[in-house]
């Protein structure tokens, strides 16, 4: 890995902090926030790709680890990464390298409709598919009612953050291109 | 006309700008001074980007911290960093972006960008990536993109510095050429040649207001 | 700018070295979440408990970890308590307070400086794998560097925007505060290895 | 002793630097040229960060292409902005950063830091953190990070833009203080008062070589 790889990965993770700092809007019933963070793994995972996006979301993850305050309202800590609904910062590292891969191999065809497409199969499919089973296992609740309550929470959040995502991937394909520098180098 | 009464600026409950009163009316303005020394924040109250912590700062009689928005029509602002400023990735749509929230049509709004683009000598670059273009003419593209908004004075906050000879005397050339009130902070003093009137900042009071020849003399005369 | 979750006092927990409880902690997660039955779950909680007083940590703060999770313990307690019945509710919440006290006394009695030196060392045991510790200490400071960086960018493209008469929009925000940054990171990336 | 045969760059198949031949002995080597000319891509030559597509660089015989980590043992290199060669959040731990490569113990470490802050006026800063530093700190804090490895030939590419006047004869003195051999490439032409010689780039060749009142003349001919 090079130094500038090495130095893409901690930019993400850092911008993975700074989106920690717009105010959440926590939802009392269930306890996680509908935050900014969520359109950190589509921006790493689509701007970096696979690889890069995958680690600096890992990195981050490891900083909240070593009890680093940095998800959103300034949480974290080991306890945040053993919670119920902590499944979700889990997909998120998942998410990127599924978005990056997706990008990385479409990316001679990237347009709005499938970046937004990526956005949407990583940022809501496999982030919900690792976070929702996570909470139905470890509270006993039943996967369906778990799924509907994040999906009427979340989803319409996170479509509005896939589109941004989406439109910022492209634009940022245009106006510095990442991937497929990276391949010819 | 620009003016400021009693206008004092607060950061973080330290005072950054004390005691200014100034009326502006003159074509060409420079404001100089040390780093940090407060000329930053002076250019970005001018439009209302800053709100005065106490005093009152007005443009043509609209006070800033009122009529933001009729403020910021009137005044434009171009940065040090032209990445800060530009949105798009060709040079034709950024230019577009601040026009769209203007109700033109879109006919008016094309006519106005190649206008633009070819008093700046870049004409026809409508379709140009902006991250193929040197740093000189990405600054000049960021100065295209508040030109073409057709302010009535135009703030710059040391517009030249990553600039070569040449390229300064380009946006030099531009800013001349603009029908407007100019403010302009720069650390390049021979920019300063011609102007009506220079400000000289020093720790967030104003140290010097006067002549080019008078205000650099001054500021010579601090930094020894 | 980062401030830590760290709470400085001395006690033993403190002083314990930081790989010790990051293995204990998966030791008492495993325990608590298979071993059947109230007992255990309520002797693992109130083991957790009065570690937090051999660690001095006041109440309060104790409590404060709590409170992201309260009302979904509340919720998860009300559904298993429909669900499954009053003991199997009580075992659930039980092993969550458990659980997240736990891991946050880990955090309470660290600081982050010696989580990272201990992350580092476990980094150099993967060195057969091609983990290069060095590299990984040099990224996480990094993000410690970057994110200042990444604010001062943010509010002056955020100025920026606004400069150009257009009311502020995510998107107008997110381009070039990415572009900037990733320009920044190419010229961090060439002075490292000049500096090295 | 820097010297450069048959060098040309290439970048994305376009040339940007051809039929380079030099032998840079002097003391104070400047470089000029228009945004573009080729400047940057020079002096990455010269530590290795960049090795050319045909002819070889060689300092103090060492080939940057076979030898690069001892070439760059040899050059230190400062760039525009201080944020993008400041590595590490804290003054003490950014300028440890380079020695702990080099195999010194801890207290020598702190003593080379300590020294080197001593002489750059930042005494007792370690603890500092970067982003509570001003711009002019933290390129003083940039060059320090070179300095502490104590290389032969300082290389710096247009350290100084970001300065007022007092902030560049900062660095002015530090760099005049400096017992090696310095190239800067700069556009501001009055730091090459003192200087041995001046190279002039333009469209990616060496368009003149010579003392600096000849070679600024030439370049202000090029702008005209
Ligand atoms: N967002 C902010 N929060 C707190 N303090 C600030 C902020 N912006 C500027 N300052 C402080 O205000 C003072 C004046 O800053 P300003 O940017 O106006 O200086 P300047 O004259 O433009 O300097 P330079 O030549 O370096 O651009 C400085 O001491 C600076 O640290
Ligand atoms: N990474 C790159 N890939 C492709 N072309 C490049 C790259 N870096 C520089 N160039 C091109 O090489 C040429 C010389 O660039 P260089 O940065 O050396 O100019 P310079 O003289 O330093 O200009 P400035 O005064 O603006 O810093 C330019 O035309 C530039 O577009
Ligand atoms: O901060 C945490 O503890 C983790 C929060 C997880 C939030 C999830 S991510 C997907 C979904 N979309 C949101 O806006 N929030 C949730
Ligand atoms: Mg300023
Ligand atoms: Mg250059």
């Amino acid at each position: 890995m090079s130094t500038r790889d090495i130095v893409h990965i901690a930019l993400f993770a850092a911008l993975m902090a700074v989106l920690g700092v717009f105010p959440p809007l926590m939802i009392p019933a269930i306890g996680v926030p509908i935050t900014a963070q969520s359109m950190g793994p589509m921006l790493a995972g689509g701007i970096l790709g696979a690889r890069r996006g995958g680690l600096s979301m890992l990195l981050f993850v490891l900083l909240v680890a070593v009890g680093l305050p940095l998800l959103s309202g300034g949480r974290g800590g080991i306890g945040a990464l053993v919670g119920p609904w902590s499944g979700f910062i889990y997909g998120w590292v998942v998410s990127a390298v599924v978005i990056g891969f997706l990008t990385e191999r479409f990316w001679h065809r990237l347009s709005f409709v499938t970046a937004f497409a990526f956005a949407l199969v990583g940022g809501i499919g496999v982030v919900y598919g690792i976070g929702v089973p996570w909470f139905a296992a470890m509270s006993g609740m039943d996967l369906g009612a778990a799924f509907l309550a994040s999906a009427v929470a979340f989803v319409p959040g996170d479509l509005i953050k896939a589109g941004m995502a989406a439109l910022v991937m492209v634009t940022v394909r245009q106006a510095y291109p990442l991937i497929t520098r990276a391949r010819n180098a | 006309m620009i003016t400021l009464s009693g206008v004092g600026v607060s950061r973080n409950g330290r005072p950054v700008l004390s005691d200014i009163d100034l009326r502006l009316a003159e074509r060409r303005i420079g404001v100089i001074g040390a780093n940090g020394s407060g000329k930053s924040t002076f250019a970005r109250l001018l439009n209302g980007l800053l709100l005065p912590t106490t005093g009152t700062v007005a443009v043509d009689g609209l006070d800033t911290a009122k009529d933001g928005k009729a403020v910021r029509r009137k005044v434009g602002f171009v940065f040090q960093n032209p990445d800060s400023q530009i949105v798009y990735p060709s040079v034709g749509e950024d230019l577009a972006f601040g026009l769209k929230g203007r109700g033109l049509s879109k006919p008016e709004i094309a006519g106005r960008i190649a206008e633009v683009l070819e008093r700046q000598g870049l004409a026809g670059s409508e379709n140009q990536l902006i991250h193929e273009l040197s740093g000189g003419e990405r600054q000049l593209v960021a100065l295209a993109g508040v030109m073409v908004m057709q302010p009535d004075v135009l703030v710059l906050d040391e517009p030249t510095t990553l600039l070569d000879l040449s390229n300064t005397r380009r946006i030099a050339t531009a800013i001349e050429a603009f029908d407007g009130q100019v403010l302009m902070v720069t650390h390049d003093l021979s920019l300063l040649a011609g102007f009506d009137r220079v400000l000289v900042f020093e720790a967030g009071r104003l140290h010097c207001d006067a002549p080019p020849a008078e205000a650099i003399a001054s500021y010579l005369d601090l930094c020894r | 700018m980062i401030a830590a979750l760290y709470v400085d006092r001395d006690s033993p927990l403190h002083r314990l070295r930081p790989g010790v409880k990051l293995l204990a902690l998966p030791i008492l997660g495993t325990l608590l979440f298979t071993l059947p039955g109230l007992v255990p779950s309520a002797l693992g909680l109130a083991l957790v408990l009065a570690l937090y007083a051999v660690a001095k940590i006041p109440p309060a703060v104790m409590l404060r970890q709590l409170r992201p999770v309260a009302f979904v313990l509340v919720f998860i307690f009300l559904a298993q308590l429909w669900i499954a019945g009053l003991p199997l509710a009580v075992l659930a919440v039980l092993r969550f307070l458990a659980l997240i006290l736990a891991a946050a006394l880990v955090t309470l009695t660290t600081r982050s400086a010696d989580m990272i030196a201990a992350l580092e060392k476990g980094f150099s045991l993967f060195a057969f794998a091609g983990v290069d510790a060095a590299k990984c200490s040099l990224a996480i400071s990094l993000v410690i560097r970057f994110v200042p960086v990444i604010q001062t960018v943010l509010s002056e493209v955020r100025e920026a925007q606004a400069a150009r008469g257009r009311g502020v929009s995510l998107f107008a925000l997110a381009v070039p505060v990415v572009v900037r940054t990733l320009k920044l990171a190419d010229e961090v990336a060439e002075a490292i290895d000049a500096r090295s």
